[in-house]
């Protein structure tokens, strides 16, 4: 498999979410945001960042770039996207996903571990519904805000969610109903806040999030 | 009119530079010189004191100079790295002066050609500075979250001393690979300046010559009338600019890199030319501006943030451009560089300033250096407080301000972006993981300004201490020093003498501990009226870590494990935490470094690393042992983990409990290797003791010459974490957090 | 040239905790002051002649752009 | 009850990072636009009958507390 992995002007993960994926059995390769080709690869990751500064709002600037164009004919083709906290952010600013993402209640950048459950399975990937991960959050607008003209169940579903250490919902940020990430129906567009690439190295804290990226790229949950 | 006077220059400098010249000054010659010879670009008081921190040769690979010191890891990488303040700015704004300060230090680290991994903050307030906290710490937030390189540690710290006068210190670190580097000084004659990032506005003129390089007599008056326009932080452009120098360099065309900081062009433009032995000339016409109507003179003494110059030959300059342009960044071609050895600028193809390079740099007038002098130190009392230990007392020490959780500010700071965090913010020193080889980082700072109270030379000294110590407990080898140094005015000749000692105690202590001093920064004027800042260094250790993915720090612990003080605890609780809890602002003078002994510390700290002993170490520092192993105590995630330790039965429970003594370290060993431990200890000429034990009692009890004393955790925990802030945290100026 | 200006809001019912906090420290400071909400007010230049115009390009930015209809709404006013 | 809308803009000369790139994006998208600043727009009620007396209280939160006067200047605007 070929995951695409794309920069924005300010992004700030895409090496990070680089490296993670070179622990997995997949090729990996840069994409810059004018570019409108995405070097033959069948999924594309969103990283994380400040893309365009998070100027106005977070991801509404970049949604605009030239590559965002490509990455949803990608979509229509059949092919994946998975759209990491400013990336997420991109992926409802670009319609992609339905809702938006506010400033957290708490008005704070937060950077902390959190636990998230997955919610709903999606159809061709093998996340199992209540799959729990631990993973890091690091954002400053991370409140989920549904669209009511889109709500979600219909074609997207809450995928993931908050949880405490003993798997009760719990709210970091004052996100509708606990969403932490979100999928379209069919699971070729995901977002969430929390950051896999993260958690990719027991000495960064957890492998989790190696684990949330290798059932993405089409492998199963078993821990290495 | 613009004379020696409205750039800050006294009478006598102001002859002395038309002397230079053979000449009177044109109105920009003289905002050259006012900015350069200002005491923050010129170090004029402070060079020939510096001197003596001047590394031996061979141990750096770039000294202080350079716009960071650089020192060798390993065959993989070397480490540049830098403290630097923005006291005056974030007073005056405190979210954008905190968020450039952060950009500036970064720019710094870039321009020798490394690329920035972390950062950590060290910031003084008063105790009812709420609101300038909160803004510093969103401005942090905003630039390092934004720029992506973490935020891993940092320092918080109260006293009336920083009421009028808070202080802001940010390091930053930088890898880069052996040979790859890149200074200011490095350009030939013909060579192409070319001007990368921001537009230039008139933000910040006179920030370097007036701002930073004078007193705050009436703050509000004076900053109000000396402002032009403050500096934006706008990490955007940071990001854009610090990744596209780096791109380029890697294609091996420039010649040199400089960052634009304290008086924008003028300094950058005369540091290339003096450092390089050359000449500059450059057209302020092709500066491109924001805003319309812009004198040479505004654009020469811009302080515009996220902007850097490069040289380049000429052959290679449409290439650079052309990678610059395809990174998306604004890039111009302002000048050349040549063989004349003065920097000259032009508009309209008029020169309109002409001045030998070197005379703006190191001909600037210097202060003699005193005597280097050590003295007076004044010594603690010993142990005097009279009356029995209440065990109120230590939850009151813990919860102290200066104890007490920090996790409320450091958990806004992105830690892990890079995902190179192995050991964050928390801890005594944050351990990074590198791409290649073998080794990590270590890094540490502390600036305990409260041990400078009454004895800078102690102050000094302690601080570089504490730093090294912080290091060696992460597990690291310390490999370089870099000091922030934070006074009053050195027109008082009281604060210059601190300033001296200071100085000679961080000297000596570089000296004692074998750790070479690589660069740093001072800022002087951190004064309001006749109060001024404790003299306060803010120490910068690096080290180099064998094993980064096993670091332990505050480490897992488990029932069958033994604790060992590292060092003696001391008699008196002059400085310490426990002493402030008086309240009457007052530290007391503090005990100066053993050097033998702490040398016996770290030596056999190191040698319990190399044997894979410790489970987990943490210095004795703020809040004495008591506050170590309650921090100890709460960092670990099983709740029925609890410590059962019997205190020196020499001292009284308090002093015992409380006191600071340099050079204590608190290390956790599975009992079984007591003996390893013991040998150790001897043949390292290391006092120490066993404390006591880990249990699964959820609890911390001390015993004591005066009874046993148990807090279980709960109590502990609820005692540490400072109450919710409901303090008017969202106060809007400053941008970023409007959705 | 004209100078549009585009106010941007929250929508009704949609949490604004900066306001929140703003509207507690003025309470604190003794302002009586309710439904505070803070926005964006956006000011920019157009080339063209004619007010109408200038109005429908503003609204096609905050359309397009300056607001996100998700949980924004947002006005529009031109001065030449 | 009043409605008070004050209008919080950075000075003249200070540099909007913000608005420079909300400018280039809208360019990007066709849209000729120029010296494009972001501010903030804030509303709020007080309880005051008197319009003067709002738009005093108006001024008077922008001083202490909504502006920073550093940077930014502001407008105040009274509705009912
Ligand atoms: N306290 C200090 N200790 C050691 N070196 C210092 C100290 N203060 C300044 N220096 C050195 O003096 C030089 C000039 O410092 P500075 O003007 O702060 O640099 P820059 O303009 O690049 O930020 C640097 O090389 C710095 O390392
Ligand atoms: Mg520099």
């Amino acid at each position: 498999m070929k995951v695409a992995v794309v920069t924005f002007p300010g992004s700030n993960c895409d090496r990070d979410t680089l490296r993670a994926l070179s622990r997995l059995p997949v090729e990996a390769v840069p994409v810059w945001h004018r570019d409108t080709h995405l070097g033959g690869a069948s999924a594309v990751i969103l990283p994380g960042g400040f893309a365009y500064g998070d100027y106005l709002r977070a991801g509404a600037l970049a949604a605009h770039s030239p590559v965002m164009g490509t990455v949803r004919e990608l979509v229509n083709a059949g092919g994946r996207v998975l759209g990491i906290c400013n990336g997420f952010q991109i992926l409802t600013e670009s319609g992609l996903l339905p809702g938006a993402l506010a400033m957290n209640v708490s008005r704070r950048f937060q950077c902390e571990w959190v636990q998230v459950q997955v919610q709903e399975c999606l159809p061709g990937l093998r996340f199992a519904a209540g799959e729990r991960f631990s993973l890091p959050i690091a954002n400053g607008e991370g409140r989920y805000i549904p669209d009511p003209q889109r709500p979600l169940g219909r074609d997207a579903v809450a995928f993931l969610s908050y949880r405490d250490g003993a798997g009760r919902p719990h709210n970091p940020n004052g996100s509708w109903r606990e969403v932490a990430g979100v999928a379209s129906a069919d699971g070729r567009v995901i977002g969430l806040m929390p950051h896999p690439e993260r958690a990719s190295a027991a000495w960064l804290g957890g492998e989790d999030g190696l684990r949330f990226l290798r059932v993405w790229t089409g492998g199963d949950g078993v821990p290495a | 009119m613009i004379g020696p006077d409205t750039v800050g220059l006294t009478p006598e400098e102001g002859r002395h530079a038309a002397q230079l010249l053979g000449r009177v000054p044109t109105a920009l010659e003289w905002g050259l010189f006012g900015a350069l010879w200002s005491e923050h670009c010129s170090y004029k008081s402070s060079k020939n004191i510096l001197a003596w921190l001047k590394p031996p040769p061979g141990q750096v690979v770039g000294g202080p100079g350079d716009n960071a010191g650089v020192v060798r890891l390993n065959a993989h990488w070397e480490v540049a790295f830098k403290v630097e303040s923005h006291n005056h700015p974030s007073y005056v704004e405190p979210f954008h002066g905190a968020a450039t300060g952060v950009g500036g230090i970064i720019r710094d680290v870039v321009a020798m050609g490394a690329y920035p991994v972390a950062l950590m903050d060290s910031l003084r307030f008063g105790p009812d500075s709420a609101r300038l906290q909160e803004g510093v710490v969103r401005g942090i937030g905003f630039y390092g979250n934004a720029i992506g390189v973490p935020t891993v540690g940092g320092e918080l710290s109260y006293g009336q001393a920083y009421r009028g006068n808070p202080l802001v210190n940010v390091l930053c670190v930088g890898v880069r690979k052996p040979g790859a580097g890149i200074s200011a000084g490095t350009s030939r004659p013909g060579d192409r300046i070319v001007l990368v990032g921001a537009d230039t506005g008139r933000d910040g003129i006179h920030g370097a010559s007036l701002l930073a390089s004078r007193s705050f007599a009436a703050p509000d008056a004076e900053t109000g009338t000396l402002r032009p326009a403050v500096q934006v932080g706008d990490p955007f452009t940071g990001r854009m600019v610090m990744e596209a120098m780096l791109a380029v360099l890697q294609g091996g065309k420039l010649h040199a890199m400089q960052d634009l900081g304290a008086a924008g062009l003028s300094s950058a433009l005369a540091e290339m030319a003096g450092q390089g032995g050359v000449g500059v000339e450059v057209d302020v016409d092709r500066v491109p501006r924001r805003e319309m109507g812009m004198t040479p003179y505004e654009v020469m003494l811009s302080e515009t943030q996220e902007r850097m110059l490069l040289t380049v030959p000429p052959g290679d300059l449409a290439e650079v451009l052309t990678q610059l342009s395809q990174l998306e960044v604004r890039a111009s071609d302002i000048g050349t560089v040549t063989a004349d050895g003065r920097l000259s600028v032009r508009e309209a193809g008029a020169v309109v300033a002409s001045i030998p390079a070197g005379s703006l740099t190191d001909g600037a007038p210097r202060r003699a250096a005193p005597e280097r002098m050590v003295g007076p130190i004044r010594v603690p009392e010993r142990y005097a407080p009279s009356g029995v230990f209440r065990r109120e007392e230590a939850l009151f020490v813990l919860g102290h301000p200066e104890c007490r959780s920090k996790a409320s500010v450091y958990h806004r700071y992105d830690s892990m972006v890079q995902t190179h965090t192995v050991k964050g913010p928390g801890d005594d020193g944050a351990v990074l993981r590198l791409d290649e080889g073998p080794d990590g980082l270590v890094i540490a700072v502390d600036g305990p300004g409260r041990l400078s109270a009454c004895d800078a030379y102690t102050g000094g000294a302690r601080a570089v201490l504490e730093a090294v110590v912080n290091v060696t407990a992460m597990g690291g080898i310390p490999i370089g020093l870099s000091d922030g140094l934070n006074l009053g005015s050195p027109d008082d000749e009281d604060v210059f003498r601190d300033f001296a000692a200071l100085v000679a105690g961080i000297a000596d202590a570089a000296h004692a501990l074998q750790v070479p001093v690589t660069g740093g920064n001072v800022s002087f004027y951190n004064q309001t009226g006749s109060d001024s800042v404790w003299p306060t260094a803010v120490i910068a250790a690096v080290g180099r870590h064998p094993n980064p993915e096993a670091a332990i720090a505050r480490g897992t612990l488990e029932a069958s494990m033994a604790l060992y003080l590292l060092g003696e605890a001391e008699s008196t609780l002059s400085a310490t935490v426990w002493r402030l809890t008086l309240g009457d602002g007052l530290p007391g003078p503090a005990t100066a470094p053993d050097w033998t002994r702490s040398r016996a510390v770290l030596e056999a700290l190191s040698r319990l690393n190399e044997a894979g002993l410790p489970a987990a170490a943490h210095d004795v520092a703020d809040g004495g042992l008591f506050v170590t192993l309650a921090e100890m105590l709460l960092a670990q995630a099983d709740p029925a983990t609890g410590l059962d330790v019997t205190v020196d039965s020499d001292l009284p429970a308090r002093a015992a409990l409380f006191n600071e003594g340099p050079a204590q370290v608190v290390v956790a060993v599975p009992d079984h290797r007591e003996g390893d431990v013991l040998r150790i200890l001897a043949s390292s000429g290391c006092p120490g003791r066993r404390l006591g034990a880990v249990t699964g009692s959820g609890a911390l009890t001390f015993e004591t010459c005066e009874g046993r004393f148990t807090y279980p955790r709960e109590e502990l925990r609820a005692a540490w974490l400072p109450p919710e802030l409901t303090e008017p945290d969202a106060v809007l100026a400053g941008k970023g957090d409007a959705p | 040239m004209s100078r549009v200006h585009i106010v941007v809001h929250l929508k009704e019912g949609v949490r604004d905790p900066a306001g929140e906090a703003v509207q507690h420290v003025l309470r604190d400071m003794g302002f009586l002051v309710e439904h505070l909400r803070i926005g964006r007010h956006i000011t920019l230049d157009v080339d063209s002649a004619a007010g109408d115009d200038a109005a429908r390009l503003g609204r096609e930015m905050a359309e397009r752009l300056l607001a996100n209809p998700v949980m924004e709404q947002f006005s529009v006013e031109v001065r030449s």
